[in-house]
């Protein structure tokens, strides 16, 4: 199945008019030694009926999980049911990028009220469109930081998701950045004396996540203090957005930037993507950061409306001297967020203390195990570290019950063997935890 | 229309919250004050409200499923349906990133063979599904390219960007530390040889080089670009957006390029979401191999395997693997096309393109006349001159005609620029519909010029006052 | 809109067949030419061009997802999307109507449980959940009864019906060959208890009742109506339609009715879809439950099988077994809700109906001045008289105000009439901007009555020419 | 969850205006002894994650089968993922019926073209908006033959589904109709001449099935010219609409009315519904024709645009002497179909004859297994009877791999011992059928 109307009459209509007598000739100006004879290796093209019957089998390769317990930086959450209803109107997601506003209100003005609702949950002055995702954002948030202060170290917390900090590594190490890691305390926080003596005058930011990589809130409060001090901007982060129903938003402790995975709002899991790039900034940045921005003003009989704006910032305008590269972003995925979290609105807090509840529940039905152990002190959200006496094998146990289970730390932290970081969200019934730890017993 | 913070009342929501079957624990004696939040300032609506809201502000937009959208460079066909389906089957949807490979393999096969057909298709010997979106691809490529070049011992500060370029590639080149260096075009829309040889030094890394470029022309010389970039030990760099015009025709590997991305929202058929998420995979030749993002895919018999085990690798770009469910629906597409269709969507572009330049060039100036690819562009100008309409103008007015403007002022050696790509997925009756309401247009900018600069005249909004949005940048709402 | 017959070009098509993988054998050795067809009339359309004809008719309709939908005795609440996904799930909506009982067990508790349900809610011994609309549910209604005076050797000609019915309770009596007589109301717009005393002879099989009746108004002596059609042996039927009123405020099983029949698209929030697929359960008590239609579900401990094994069965009213699919949602939304949701639905559905009529009835005239259920009734003749406006000009024009009308011209009691079902899933802000717009569109009669009757102004159509249609009669396109 | 906006402040703002203290005086016309105090034995109330989770338990109770080989009035055929994306559009699906045209041209048009393709596949001059069902838009049809002759007797086909008899028997019995039975002929077909003298001058009209319940085809020009020669009508119904890509429709055969179920035009199985029933009639008895009707007619400026019409055939107008008491209809089905046909167009008849090519292959196989045999040698579609040595045991081995089998016959047909009704549609592969005569060896 081809999605071309051409019917041979409408071909050779058209070959006329364009005043060439095959199509072959249209490509003329590809040299001959470069023409391709056939692609190779291609199967046959496939009917709807078939496309649709081998996309089952492939999707049934896969293993079904009954449950999630692992998070890192991937939240399964319950999504209402509107909010796949309305993502799916054509109007939205055939759309391109909306560079005719009159055309285009309704993502424009879709992406403002996101914007807003991003500023009020991480407590910032503004907030952009989108970007990739979470760790994308944070990189570029870490180049920004470097180019605002004209200095050229970044620090990034341990305790920040380890793919995270690889990222910002990447985007460091291409404009030549240099990165080094701030060590986690035994609470599985930072300590703020320790930022405090990192901080150098070559620092341009400080870079965490709150909740951390392990579940535990740091002290951004203390930690921003630390940078202010020493001059270095900070950089907040965070893992599961839904924490923002309870934790305090960083913008409220003195972060300069927040930046933050969006998937938990209301985009499934699929497998890693497509997610969503949070990003917000003090007022003061605004013309200095990265990404499409939606903002308000009039038209021509004073009515409001919304277009892109201060575009000046951007590739297609500024080119090399652009604030980012950035073009196409997550528009549909900021969508999928605004429409999530005005469903719940206020029960956002609601949802998040139920995250608490259950990730609570699921420690501390673990930790009944023989040989199990917390690890951190530090008050957390729906996520938690323990030690147990074999990691893996718990974990094989459960995968057997088609469970995933926590993710392996040692890996990544090779100072926390045996380690797990489990997950527990809305979606882990009281059931479900008194049969794991049965399970595992 | 209302915002929806403008249609909240306390205690009203729309989606709610299980009661907890675990024991409940107050706040406070689990995370101290100072962790917590005042106050939530979300909208509390009605899931009535709130459908009524997002329906209506959907019915305020203008996708490809509503009429024909030739934006230049955007490669807006039509998206299938089914493929929108199939990437939302639970089977696909509700996989953690993190889920072990044995629950993944259906995941994991598709990938792969995903890669190895893009791979034959363009003639790259592999492909990373990574970066999110083209330009993303774009900076994966260039990563790529400096790793390369430090990994030689190389210190190259340059890359050279033809003046057709998308803004992205220079873009690009600055965010992973690279100065960029404008390269001339010819007066047939393609590379200035000589410029390119006079630049071309050993401290050029590479060339980007968009082919067909965003004038929709074939780089005639692509065999001898390639050869000056070569042979100075640089690296040729495939900006791939336009790749709708030359699928099966000829392979960016068998050109010459070492590294390409391509954009799946736009060749692929996935759609742009109003913006995004799209998807922008990166091939490269066997020399970059080694550099390529990790992880990547093995494959060892009939089982996939993710590994991270690359020790040139320029890292990561992004969490996780991917766009997934994007590079499910172009997956989808590329299979149920195959060699022929493939071959076909282009031919078709290519075909229809040619047909919109043939039948408006007698009423626009065509800077560049000769055989177009999946895109042509004209100017603006000879309206400008004769009655003060401008290109915008021009734009606007087709928007009461029932079509999305195509791509105005870029490329920018063009004054006043028209791009249009009508793609494979549109039939002449819509193109000569199309053409038809651009001549009208061409003659009401001679007769009734006005009519046109107060264009549209039938949105819900007007031209809205771009100078003030940046002048008073208002990005965020604040309760009056 | 051009019709999608005019879009047709010969050679297209929007959906392919898979090539055979079996032998394919000349059609006409297996078939004589005498049994095949020559051509084959349909539309050959590409599949965007299918999309877009059809996006943009939806986009050319209204519903409840767009705005306020007060047609009354419809309960045009809102649809929750909840249940449109969870009704659209393969493990439903892929099942053969023959598939064994034991593939089937889930959607076999499914209907039981339903049925139990419905049971409970209003009182009655048992459910069938196969009619597909209420007016298919009155039919079966009228044929248990008709059964039932059958099997106790009865011939009875009558079936009684208030003046303020709907149409389909006369129809659906006529349609079982029953003889319809009108039954008057009385001045507060109740059963005119003489005239039914002096109607309900031994002829009469029932009295087909909506309670509250179309008027919006529930029958206060409903228990001296049950009894005088109890008296003479008769049957009380109810038309459920009107179920949205009273759910857990009072049952029809204990009011004294023996039959009813709901409709789950109106009062369990299943949608209409532009006119159907609705469903019409029927619930009856103890006496009728022999005759309901076959196949009815049979529970053996934790299994649920189909049996036809009923011998005083009317039989079936459509094959298969109801609309299953419209079940599921309702089903889904009365789990939702729970008994104190339903309870909270009625309420304020005659919360927002007595708002309305309180607010409106100093500007329309108000036949029946008195608390009202979940509707009320106006009269437009106020209007007619002071300046010609007619209801249905009024109606034309609440369309240029973003609503949806109500309900016109019936009940047909009420001369000009303007029924008004506001539903519980509206908030006191779209109440009272529907408010001031029929307020504002009365004043306007008075000022500036052309204005109401050119409504509606801004629509893709204005008013239609009816009679037109009657008169020429075109039902089916010829190529011109 | 209930879906009520009301906030405690609104509910008493309201009661306010509408003049009473509390929401329960609102219900005073409810005679006290009738004033439910609960709802007996009701579930509580869901979340809608745990309504989700509910819905979800109970689908996995039902058994997916792998394959469906029985049809016999429902048929399992490809959907086009068009057809439920647009049918999603909830401009259609959240309307009612469209009293108000200048709201409802949408749907309207839509319908006027479906009732135009309609007509064209049966070779009839018109289609009403849909029925319920195939088997009421019968019974309709038979009750409505009556009236127009002024007949009381009505002929069916033992051929016809065995449904559907009861359903025309129900509606003719509610009547005071009789309902009288033609056998078939041993070729599974009707013969004309049993029909002819079977035709007395009470007979309104015969009623029959092409493709008949047995997938064979009718000759129906001849009982058509049968039913003429006694001035009695013909009513033909259907079983799959999808052999009308084939088959010479009743229409040109001289049929009156044909009706027929349209659940395989772009709707699902769903267990039997919503269905769709299919109601076309020659010109001459538009006005006494059930259902609605979409017309096309001009507005105020000549625009061409589309109203319900001929509504004072409908009960809401014409009450008792309405020609049929249907009100709501399958107009959302009918939308379907219409976006089916329009898709498929002239691959409708590709489509058909693959169904044959399927139906041939697996009934030659199934002919190859040991004392199997052939039944009827009428032409046929894509379904067809065989006898085979023990028809249940036969169904328990296909279901035990997942398979739904054939129809079994005898419960209907005790004529037709240990016969089986079978169905293929271009679902079913060649290696199903394959791997089937394995099962089956
Ligand atoms: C030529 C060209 N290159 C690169 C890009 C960037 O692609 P993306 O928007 O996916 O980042 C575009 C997008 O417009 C483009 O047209
Ligand atoms: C009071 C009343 N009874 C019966 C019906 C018929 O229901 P349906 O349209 O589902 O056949 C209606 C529908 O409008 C109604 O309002």
């Amino acid at each position: 199945m081809d999605y071309c109307p051409h019917t041979q009459a409408d071909t050779a209509d058209m070959l006329l008019q364009a005043g060439v007598g095959r199509v072959e000739e249209l490509f003329s100006d590809i040299p001959d030694k470069f023409r391709l004879k056939k692609i190779p290796d291609m199967p046959p093209a496939l009917s709807e009926q078939e496309t649709a019957a081998l996309l089952k089998t492939i999707g049934a390769r896969n293993r079904q999980p009954r449950l999630t317990l692992t998070g890192a930086g991937a939240y399964a959450h319950y999504i209402p049911a509107v909010v796949g209803h309305l993502v799916g109107r054509a109007e939205f997601y055939t759309a391109y990028t909306p560079y005719q506003a009159e055309l285009s209100q309704g993502i424009l003005q879709a992406i403002y009220e996101y914007q807003t609702m991003m500023a009020r949950l991480t407590g910032m002055d503004v907030a952009n469109a989108s970007m990739y995702d979470g760790a994308s954002a944070m990189a570029e948030a870490a180049v920004l930081c470097a180019r605002i202060s004209n200095r050229n170290k970044l620090l990034i917390a341990r305790s920040v998701h380890p793919e995270y900090r690889e990222v910002v590594g990447a985007y460091c190490r291409a404009n030549g950045y240099e990165l080094e890691e701030i060590p986690f305390g035994t609470a599985g926080q930072l300590d703020s004396f320790t930022v405090l003596n990192q901080i150098d005058d070559t620092v341009a930011a400080v870079i965490l996540q709150s909740p951390n990589f392990f579940g535990c809130l740091e002290d951004v409060e203390q930690i921003a203090g630390s940078a202010r001090a020493k001059g270095a901007l900070l950089i907040a982060g965070f893992t599961d957005g839904t924490a923002l129903g309870i934790v305090k938003p960083a913008g409220e402790c003195g972060a300069d930037f927040v930046v933050g995975e969006g998937q938990s709002f209301g985009n499934p899991l699929n497998y890693g993507g497509p997610y969503l790039g949070v990003f917000a900034a003090r007022e003061k940045y605004l013309r200095r950061i990265p990404g499409r921005l939606a903002g308000r003003t009039v038209d021509k009989n004073g009515r409001p409306g919304y277009v892109l704006t201060l575009q000046t910032r951007e590739q297609h305008i500024r080119r090399e001297k652009a604030t980012s590269n950035i073009c196409s972003n997550e528009a549909l995925c900021a969508l999928a967020a605004g429409i999530y979290l005005a469903a719940l609105g206020k029960n956002l807090r609601k949802l998040a203390l139920l995250n608490v509840y259950k990730a609570q529940y699921l420690k501390s039905k673990l930790l009944q195990l023989p040989g199990w152990k917390d690890v951190f002190s530090a008050p957390g959200y729906n996520e938690f570290v323990v030690t147990c006496p074999d990691a893996q094998a718990v974990n094989e146990k459960l995968e057997q019950e088609g469970i995933i289970g926590g993710y392996e730390l040692a890996p990544d932290y090779p100072e926390l063997e045996s380690a797990l970081l489990f997950c527990a969200t809305e979606l882990v019934l009281k059931e479900d935890i008194d049969q794991i730890v049965r399970i595992l017993k | 229309m209302e915002l929806i913070f403008e249609k909240s009342k306390t205690g009203r929501c729309a989606a709610d919250v299980p009661r907890s079957d675990v024991p409940e624990i107050a706040l406070e004696t689990l995370i101290d004050a100072k962790y917590l939040r005042d106050d939530l300032d979300l909208p509390e609506v009605s899931e009535i409200d709130l459908v009524r809201h997002y329906t209506n502000l959907s019915r305020r937009n203008f996708g490809v499923d509503m009429g024909f959208y030739p934006l230049g460079s955007c490669t807006m066909k039509y998206n299938p349906k089914v493929n929108e389906t199939l990437a939302a089957q639970p089977e696909f949807t509700s996989l953690h990133p993190y889920a072990p490979d044995s629950f993944a393999q259906g995941n994991l096969q598709l990938l792969h063979t995903m890669q190895r057909l893009l791979g034959n298709i363009f003639g790259m010997a592999e492909f990373t599904l990574q970066p999110a979106a083209g330009a993303h691809g774009e900076l994966t490529g260039v990563m790529m390219i400096k790793k390369y070049f430090e990994h030689k011992g190389e210190k190259r500060r340059l890359i050279l960007i033809p003046d057709t370029a998308h803004g992205t590639n220079p873009a690009s080149g600055a965010l992973c530390g690279f100065e960029t260096v404008t390269l001339r075009s010819n007066a047939e829309g393609g590379v200035d040889l000589d410029h390119l040889a006079e630049l071309m030094t050993e401290d050029v890394a590479a060339l980007m080089l968009t082919n067909p470029n965003t004038l929709g022309l074939f780089e005639r010389n692509i065999e001898k670009v390639a050869q000056l970039v070569h042979e100075k030990g640089g690296l040729l760099y495939g900006d791939g957006a336009n790749a709708n015009a030359f699928l099966g025709k000829t392979r960016p590997g068998d050109l010459g390029f070492d590294v390409i991305q391509l954009n799946l929202h736009k060749t692929f058929s996935t759609p742009h979401g109003g913006g995004g998420p799209g998807s922008g995979p990166v091939g490269v030749s066997a020399k970059l191999v080694d550099f390529l993002p990790i992880p990547r895919i093995v494959r060892k018999g009939q089982e996939f395997h993710w590994s991270e085990n690359f020790p040139l690798t320029i890292g990561r770009v992004r969490a996780f693997y991917g766009n997934f469910s994007v590079i499910v629906k172009a997956y989808a597409y590329i299979r149920s096309l195959g060699a022929e269709g493939l071959i076909r969507a282009s031919e078709m572009a290519v075909l229809n393109a040619n047909y919109i330049k043939e039948r408006l060039k007698a009423h626009f100036e065509l800077p560049y006349d000769r055989v177009c690819m999946h895109e042509c562009v004209f100017s603006g100008r000879r309206q400008v001159a004769e009655s003060g309409v401008h290109t915008t103008d021009m734009a606007k007015r087709l928007i009461d005609f029932g079509y999305h403007p195509p791509t105005i002022y870029f490329p920018l050696i063009v004054p006043e620029a028209i791009m249009i790509e009508p793609t494979e997925t549109e039939s002449k009756e819509t193109l000569d519909r199309f053409c038809n309401a651009m001549i009208a247009i061409a003659r009401e900018a001679k007769d009734n010029p006005q009519k046109v600069k107060d264009a549209p005249h039938y949105t819900p909004v007007s031209r809205l006052d771009e100078v003030l949005a940046a002048r008073k940048p208002d990005v965020c709402w604040k309760k009056p």
